[in-house]
């Protein structure tokens, strides 16, 4: 599950460890649920499906066209729009050109993976529906938290609760809003 | 308690960080557009001068050649600021009584100059030659415009560095025949790029980019 | 952060446990954010200190700016002195910052996850202060935008072929990169500050910074994407920036700058200085907050094996050029390195560094000086006086006499030198004491995870005799 | 070039206005000038077009004698002093205190205003005051209580004016003083006031005895041209020269061999080498005197030898008779009368006046040019004499220390300012013509005289021309406008007359004085630079190093190596020196090849008049000067000064030696014949991954070759380049920092042992490499090439990284650190050359070729539909040169003289090794020594 995609009815359960948090995300896991999200103050690898992220080819596209324009703008400087006589050395001077071409080359890939990253992982946004929890300020603390969104078990009735109820969080809530 | 935002923050936020992004790129873009235009350069601004000269009718009633007045401009860097007495060959005295004439009167009595103020200024790094200008065939026209239309003279041309050189690297689009230097509205032949060709060869026009042509 | 590799095996084998303490989580984010809410009285003296430093540093970068470049000591033939030793000397200090937190990162040296906080604030403020003097040093500084390619009326570019065109682009791009991969870095700690914080004004002004992180699967996933992609940029970059700074030198015919060791040889002496300023602040820092736990012998024992290593390559470097200059049988060069640098006006600084840079790290073959926090605090504060020495070395002793004989003059610097070293040290304390008070001076969330990481470790039996 | 404005203004603030509004209006480099206005003439002059220069002949007048200048005006103001090339004196060039002399008009301290007493006067009242009816009443109707104290003089038009002076006043006193002009010379000879003259050219071996003849001196400019043209082509009959002296001079660095002698052993040297030359066989034991007369004897009739004018009459007179058993007499020296006013007669020196103020003879003191209460020994207190003088009044160009003695001061004319004449050494008579109006009101020495008969004013041009028509000058306006197009008369020089050295000079031998163990010598010179101090006011004469000890900003006591470590001191250390009842502190310089146990002391610093620049600059040595016209004393105890501070000198070259290099080459002219035998040195190719092809498109390729056999050190060319390209002065505290911004420099390199070293200088300047290492590492392009091989350097491009010095392996680059030309007044900024940017603070300059001589010539070309051609340019420095050392032109002109000096095999490039490929080239400098004296 996205975590941009809360939506009502999504049920949080709080974990006090990353241990706990990892066997609800293995058991959920065993009975179907795919639409699983989790929040930690430390990075876990709960094996939650994900799809490949496109960050590293935006990376790659950003750093070789920036590579290139800064080439290209030395040799347009340099070479097209006002060729000068200086020490006898060619004007066009690809050694010379290639340190600024490297520059460019790490400072538009770098700027690629951060502004890339603000965007893919949302993070330009200061509210979430999460946030409406009391208490969900310590997932950055020591809290481990589990979202559920019940979409995918479209049973009648709703056995969520039940099923995260077995794994003994700390508490469960029923998130009322959407993102 | 409630979350620390509001909603309406993810709107905000977002549309400052858009704002920030785009006044960031956006100032050097809009000076160096705004050093491109006629209010950077001070073209086209009429500028007052102690006496109301009015070239259109120097030049285009009376005929009088640029060169009658600004005299040096054929063995000088500078083209010459008339000095008070060339007015009075034409203009007798019953002229100079008259209150248009006063200045030049008072100037001639007083041996004080006239002060005329600048139209074209050239900063002082900058060593502009009139005199080999005119020799290689670059009418007075190509830079100061139609002097003869206008009532007090502007500066026609922006006289930006890069508005020198585009003329220096190819000068033979605006070279004409030196006997053609002083005519306004001179007519361009159809022929204009095999002209420009032929007056390069003629007048051993070069390309002349190197720095020192212009700063010393 | 660290990549997702296995605890390394190698920590049996290490003598010093990384991380000590068996606080909860909860406490230990509390102990590390300690800072941020509360200002200790030691805190406000060195602020005051460093205060005067930044005042010392806007009055003669006003004087300088108002008067003239002619308020330095520099002349001709010695054109650059202090200004660009002190740019040298900063952009080095720098390096360590990135080398630690991007260059270790992708080598899994997990002990990097404690300092390299203060290790990248460090290389951003001294980065500050090296991109000051360059600036400052020109005869008409307000055209400094002179160097950067862009659409003038003049019609007229910078030149590529020169190296500060490229150490423009060098130096701009390490500093943007450098901040972003900080700035990454702190998102999740801000967002831990954001919700500890006991005032609401202060959640709100950590909440705008941490941008709504709520440490998501998603998110984390993505996050160490970009970390790991930033933190493979930042290390050929790292190398790069000084390499490219020593072609200021090294494109010149002047003799001991006309060098091709000169790249690594200035990456490794960026780096040992780097580290040396780790040390200067680390020390003094994991006393004042209490970081004992977290930042532990382990860590100061590894710095100090690495600055060995740096110091016995640059010492390598030292005898190669020297050796390369007898080695060319040319007479120039031979002054400059065999007579002007040992014997000529400025010998005793050649001693000096040679006695801090060379002879002084030795003394960390020894283990328990290794560890020893007041011999690591005075040999790491000799290499910072070394390296900078090594610059001055450089760009003085090789300027003062040169090819022409006629030309030879010495410089003093003047008092206005002084106060911009002076005043840029203060300054870059100024700016790490504010780092200190508002930003959480240890990367929480890695120290969290290298926790849980070593737990099972830890239950089994501390190392720690 | 501009339209005719006031742009000195504008030129100055441009720079600074740039940073600021640039900074300010946007990222573009142009700017916006605030409104500006044009004056044009109300009435066209006839005589110049705005813009274009003009050139003016006229005459300088110096210790009495005149050179002949050419001086460019721009828009109306003289902005450049040069040589007049058919005048005798000068062939072309000029010194450096004639083209400094420009300096001196614009000179802001000059004085501005009448006074009388201490209270404003006028003109007309002091005329008034003066004028016959008035000054009867206090001189007495013959004038008994009238004396004037001139300048030595050779102006025949100052003669007549006094002539009717004397008509009005029979019993008027007339005197003349300058401390360096002394009677020696004359007192040598039976006859009354001969000089010598020398044709140096016709010389094939000279001995110098104390004269430093290719640098000072009324002829020097001529005589170091004779001197260079016979060492031009060293295979060619190359002349030698031996120099004999004691202090260090110009001369005596040119030398083939300098002998470093104490004063006391000069007659004795004198004597041997008589003596040698009289005895059949060699009989000297000195072996340097054995040498020097058998070579010159071995060129009868084409040698020559040459006293110094601080010599006594005793050697001017074994001088004399040397050359005279020579056979030298008649063709390489000749004698004439002297063409100064008064010469030879002692009654109108300064010592008759003098006794006559003290008696109370004297009751109106008029006093014209000069310095003498400065320029006077303490002894003679000329200065509380002229206080007691019931009117004194004092002509000239400063409120100096003589104007403080005087009641009335009048502002003097300078040369440029006024109508006058002179004669050269040669007495070839040269005329003195105004360039511009007295920017002060001033008056010429000529114009006062007339006042004081009571002539009308203007009166002043009416007379030189009369006497001009007396002199020769056809007196229609033709004849008169030719004359001063030619500046002088030719065929005007003095006659020969035979002159015979006083017998009882050759015969008495005085007793070398036996001093006090431990004692020195102390030796008078005039400054290399300010000459007796007159020019102690001018800051590119402060500034210019001298040539010997490339000391500015400061004289000092020049003592040999020896000397130092007897007395333990270094360099900067104080002096005392002791004689009779005087004492002197002074800074100590060691100089190596100068004699121990000397000290020599340089006149015209320590100045104390109402001078800026002067003020405080230097020790003042007149006041331990015990006589006039003695300029060695012997006995003077020398200690270090207790208590006293050193003084860091501003000194431009420190380290004297090559350290093993050869950037300065030198050979002896037997290795240099050998060496022709010998295959040519292989072309070499330079080392590059580039196209070594590359050929620069342009049809000119400007290169300077530099003969270093022929540069004497001089520095006029080092003048020429700060006149010529408004270098800025930057004042000993900068100096002393190494920033001085000339753009060309003599290197001066010692070799050899400490005490008696060789010397090769050096003219160092921008290379204009073509593979120029500069400009590489500009980031802004501020330094490029041209197509025509300049390496351009563009001051408004320039950001001040300092790059480009770094990388200059020679060293010629110049940063503005301050903003030097802030400080300079409104009245030097009219000195200015109107053709050359001025450089603001910040950014970088260096050695242009004179691009704008280039260019200008170029676009004469161009507007005239010439072909330009690489000989229509001369550079400034080229220009001036007495030796004509310098040559300049273009590589695709083989028969340019630029191009033949390259066929030499003596041609080498400064570091070639570093594969800069310099425009500029150097002749190695092949000295001619004496065989016998080279082994021993």
């Amino acid at each position: 599950m996205h975590d941009q995609t809360l939506t009502p009815g999504v049920y949080m359960a709080e974990f006090s460890s990353a241990a706990e948090l990892n066997s609800a995300v293995r058991v959920l896991s065993g009975h179907g649920y795919t639409l699983l999200e989790t929040y930690s103050p430390v990075p876990l690898t709960p094996g939650i499906p994900r799809r490949r992220s496109r960050l590293p080819i935006v990376v790659f596209i950003a750093g070789l066209l920036g590579g290139a324009a800064s080439y290209a703008i030395q040799w347009y400087a340099n070479v097209y729009s006002y060729p000068l006589d200086i020490g006898g050395r060619p004007a066009h001077a690809v050694p010379a050109f290639l340190i600024a071409t490297f520059e460019g080359t790490v400072l538009c890939a770098s700027l690629a993976a951060f502004v890339g990253l603000f965007v893919v992982a949302r993070l330009t946004r200061p509210w979430n529906p999460v946030f409406e929890i009391d208490g969900f300020e310590r997932a950055t603390i020591d809290r481990y938290w589990l979202a559920v969104n019940p979409a995918d078990k479209l049973t009648v009735p709703d056995p969520t609760p039940g099923d995260l109820r077995r794994l003994s969080p700390l508490r469960i809530v029923r998130l009322e809003t959407q993102s | 308690m409630g979350a620390l935002f509001p909603r309406w923050t993810n709107t905000a936020a977002r549309a400052m960080l858009i704002a920030a992004a785009c006044t960031f790129a956006g100032i050097p873009v809009a000076l160096m557009a705004w050093v491109r235009t006629p209010n950077a350069t001070r073209q086209y601004k009429p500028v007052d001068q102690p006496i109301a000269f009015d070239h259109r009718i120097h030049v285009t009633g009376q005929k009088i050649d640029c060169t009658y007045c600004h005299f040096t401009v054929e063995r000088s860097a500078s083209a010459g600021i008339p000095p008070s007495t060339i007015c009075v060959p034409c203009h007798d005295q019953r002229w100079m009584e008259s209150s248009v004439l006063e200045p030049v009167a008072r100037s001639i009595q007083t041996r004080q100059p006239i002060k005329w103020n600048r139209v074209h200024t050239l900063p002082d790094f900058v060593y502009f030659n009139h005199a080999i200008h005119v020799a290689k065939g670059v009418g007075c026209e190509t830079c100061h415009g139609r002097v003869d239309q206008m009532a007090s003279v502007y500066q026609s041309a922006p006289l930006t560095m890069s508005w020198c050189v585009s003329c220096h690297r190819d000068p033979a689009p605006s070279l004409r025949p030196t006997s053609a230097i002083t005519t306004m509205g001179w007519t361009v032949p159809a022929s204009r790029q095999q002209l420009g060709q032929k007056l390069m060869h003629d007048y051993r026009v070069r390309q002349m980019t190197n720095c020192t042509t212009c700063h010393r | 952060m660290s990549v997702s590799r296995a605890p390394a095996a190698a920590t049996k084998s290490e003598s010093f446990p990384l991380l000590k303490g068996n606080e909860g989580d909860a406490a230990l984010t509390d102990h590390l954010l300690a800072s941020l809410w509360s200002t200790p009285r030691a805190w406000w003296l060195l602020f005051a200190l460093s205060s005067l430093g930044t005042l010392l540093l806007l009055a003669t970068v006003t004087y300088t700016v108002v008067r003239g470049i002619g308020t330095w000591g520099n002349n001709i033939p010695v054109a650059w002195a202090f200004g660009i030793t002190n740019f040298v000397w900063w952009i080095g200090i720098g390096h360590a910052g990135t080398f630690i937190s991007a260059f270790l990162l992708l080598l899994n040296q997990r002990w990097r996850g404690s300092i390299n906080r203060v290790a990248e604030a460090m290389t951003i403020f001294a980065l500050v202060n090296a991109g000051l003097f360059p600036v400052l040093h020109l005869g008409r500084p307000w055209f400094f935008y002179w160097l950067i390619p862009y659409p003038a009326t003049m019609n007229v570019w910078p030149n590529f072929k020169s190296a500060l065109p490229w150490d423009v682009a060098a130096v701009s791009t390490y500093f943007t990169v450098s901040l972003l991969f900080w700035y990454l870095g702190l998102v999740p700690d801000l967002a831990s500050a954001r919700d500890r914080a006991p005032t609401r004004t202060r959640r709100l002004i950590y909440g705008i910074f941490a941008m709504g992180w709520r440490g998501s699967g998603f998110q984390w996933q993505r996050y160490r994407i970009a970390y790991v992609l930033l933190a493979g940029l930042a290390t050929p970059l790292v190398i790069s920036v000084h390499s490219v700074v020593s072609l200021d030198f090294s494109i010149t015919q002047l003799p001991g700058w006309h060098s091709t060791i000169f790249p690594p040889y200035f990456v490794v002496g960026a780096i040992y200085s780097g580290l040396a300023m780790v040390l200067i602040l680390l020390i003094p820092l994991r006393r004042a907050l209490n970081l004992y736990d977290v930042i532990t012998r382990k860590h100061l024992d590894a710095i100090a094996k690495l600055m060995l290593t740096m110091g016995l390559i640059l010492t390598y470097s030292y005898v190669m050029e020297t050796f390369m200059a007898w080695y060319s049988a040319n007479t120039a060069e031979r002054y400059t390195y065999l007579v002007s640098r040992p014997f000529g006006p400025y010998a005793v600084t050649y001693w000096i560094m040679t006695l801090l840079n060379v002879v002084s790290p030795q003394l960390f073959w020894m283990r328990r000086l290794r560890t020893n926090t007041v011999a690591l605090f005075l040999i790491s504060g000799g290499i910072l006086v070394g390296m900078w020495m090594e610059r001055f070395i450089i760009i003085v002793t090789s300027l003062n006499r040169d090819f022409l004989t006629s030309s030879w003059h010495t410089y003093f610097p003047t008092w206005v030198d002084w106060g911009l070293l002076a005043g840029s040290v203060g300054f870059f304390g100024f700016l790490f004491l504010l780092f200190v008070r508002w930003v959480p001076s240890v990367a929480i969330s890695e120290v969290k995870e290298l926790r849980q990481q070593q737990a099972p470790a830890r239950l089994a039996g501390d190392h720690d005799a | 070039m501009h339209d005719h404005h006031d742009d000195d203004l504008t030129r100055r603030t441009f720079l600074k206005a740039l940073g600021a509004s640039v900074a300010l209006a946007g990222l573009d480099g142009c700017t916006r000038i605030p409104a500006e206005k044009i004056l044009p003439f109300v009435d066209e002059p006839a005589e110049f077009t705005p813009g274009v220069p003009v050139h003016y002949a006229t005459s300088m007048m110096l210790d009495g004698y005149a050179t002949g200048l050419v001086v460019e005006a721009n828009d109306g103001r003289p902005t450049k002093i040069e040589g007049n090339p058919d005048h005798p004196a000068s062939l072309g060039a000029a010194g450096i205190l004639e083209q400094a002399s420009l300096l001196q008009l614009y000179d802001p301290d000059r004085a501005k205003f009448v006074r009388s007493g201490t209270s404003a006067s006028t003109w007309s009242d002091f005329a008034h005051a003066m004028a016959p009816a008035a000054l009867r009443q206090r001189v007495g109707a013959q004038g008994a209580g009238l004396a004037l104290l001139l300048e030595p003089t050779s102006s025949p038009l100052v003669g007549d004016t006094l002539a009717s002076l004397q008509r009005l006043y029979p019993e008027m006193r007339v005197h003349y003083y300058a401390p360096l002009v002394p009677a020696a010379a004359s007192a040598a000879f039976t006859e009354v006031a001969v000089i010598p003259q020398y044709d140096v050219h016709a010389a094939d071996v000279i001995l110098s005895v104390g004269a430093d003849f290719l640098a000072s001196g009324p002829f020097h400019l001529r005589y170091a041209r004779e001197f260079a043209d016979r060492r031009r082509a060293p295979l060619a009959g190359m002349n030698r020269l031996y120099v004999a002296e004691t202090g260090f001079t110009v001369t005596g660095a040119t030398a083939d061999h300098r002998l470093r002698c104490r004063p006391r052993e000069i007659e004795p040297f004198l004597e041997s080498i008589l003596a040698t030359l009289a005895a059949a066989s060699a009989s000297s034991s000195d072996g340097w005197a054995l040498a020097v007369a058998s070579d010159l004897r071995a060129h009868s009739g084409a040698s020559l030898v040459i006293a110094g004018d601080h010599l006594s009459p005793r050697a001017h007179a074994l001088v004399a008779a040397i050359n005279m058993a020579l056979g030298n007499t008649g063709h390489t020296v000749w004698y004439v009368q002297s063409p100064l006013l008064g010469a030879g007669q002692p009654s109108v020196t300064l010592p008759p006046l003098v006794a006559a103020m003290r008696s109370g003879a004297v009751d109106t003191l008029v006093c014209i040019g000069g310095n003498p209460s400065y320029m006077t020994p303490r002894a003679v207190g000329f200065s509380e004499i002229m206080r007691r003088v019931p009117n004194s009044v004092y002509v000239g160009l400063h409120e100096n220390e003589t104007a403080r003695d005087a009641r009335w001061f009048v502002p003097a004319a300078h040369y440029l300012e006024s109508w006058g004449d002179a004669r050269a050494y040669d007495g070839t008579y040269s005329i003195v013509q105004p360039l511009v109006q007295p920017l002060h009101h001033g008056k010429s020495a000529v114009e006062v005289l007339l006042a004081m008969t009571g002539a009308p004013a203007g009166h002043s041009l009416a007379m030189l021309r009369s006497t001009a028509a007396r002199i020769g000058v056809a007196s229609d306006d033709a004849g008169w406008s030719t004359a001063l197009r030619q500046g002088f008369v030719a065929g005007t020089a003095s006659s020969r007359i035979p002159a015979t050295p006083r017998p009882e000079l050759l015969a008495r031998a005085v007793p070398a004085t036996n001093s006090a163990a431990g004692s020195v010598d102390v030796v008078f010179m005039p400054g290399a630079c300010v000459h007796d101090g007159s020019f102690a006011n001018n800051g590119w004469l402060q500034e210019l190093p001298d040539p010997v000890t490339k000391l500015t900003w400061d004289n000092a006591a020049l003592i040999g190596p020896g000397t130092a470590r007897r007395l333990g001191l270094d360099t900067g250390d104080p002096l005392l020196l002791r004689h009779a009842s005087e004492t002197l502190t002074i800074p100590a310089l060691i100089v190596p090849g100068h004699p121990n146990d000397v000290a020599t002391l340089h006149f015209g610093y320590g100045r104390t008049g109402a001078e800026g620049v002067a003020k405080g600059v230097g020790t003042n040595v007149y006041q331990f000067w015990p006589t006039m016209d003695e300029f060695v004393i012997s006995g003077v105890s020398a200690e270090r000064a207790p208590g006293v501070a050193r003084t860091d000198f501003a000194i431009t070259q420190t380290h004297w030696t090559m350290d093993g290099r050869d950037q300065a080459r030198s050979d002896t002219l037997g290795n240099y014949r050998a060496s022709q035998r010998n295959e040519k040195t292989p072309q070499r190719t330079p080392l590059t991954i580039y196209d070594p092809q590359r050929r620069l498109e342009s049809p000119i390729q400007w290169a300077m070759t530099i003969d270093l056999g022929t540069c004497i050190g001089c520095s006029a060319c080092v003048v020429a380049c700060q006149s010529e390209n408004n270098i800025p002065v930057v004042g000993r505290d900068d100096v002393a920092k190494s920033r001085e911004m000339h753009w060309l420099r003599i290197d001066r390199y010692l070799e050899g042992n400490e005490d008696n070293p060789q010397v090769v200088t050096q003219p160092m300047l921008c290379q204009h490499c073509e593979n120029a290492p500069c400009e590489y590492v500009c980031p802004v392009g501020a330094t490029v090439h041209s197509p025509d091989g300049l390496n351009e350097m563009v001051y408004n491009r320039c950001v001040g990284t300092r790059f480009c010095s770094n990388n200059c392996p020679y060293k010629v680059r110049r940063f503005n650190w301050f903003d030097y030309n802030d400080e300079i007044s409104e009245t030097e900024r009219m000195a200015r050359n109107p053709d050359v940017t001025v450089r603001g603070r910040g950014v970088m300059e260096k050695c242009t070729f004179c691009v704008q001589r280039i260019r200008e010539a170029e676009i004469s070309a161009g507007t005239n539909g010439r072909t330009f051609r690489g000989t229509d340019v001369t550079t400034a420095c080229q220009q001036s040169c007495p030796t004509n050392a310098i040559t300049f032109g273009s590589l695709t002109e083989p028969d340019s003289a630029v191009m033949r000096r390259r066929e030499e095999s003596r041609l080498y490039d400064v570091l070639a090794e570093l594969g800069t490929e310099p425009r500029v080239r150097y002749l190695a400098r092949i000295r001619n020594p004496n065989p016998d004296l080279e082994s021993g």
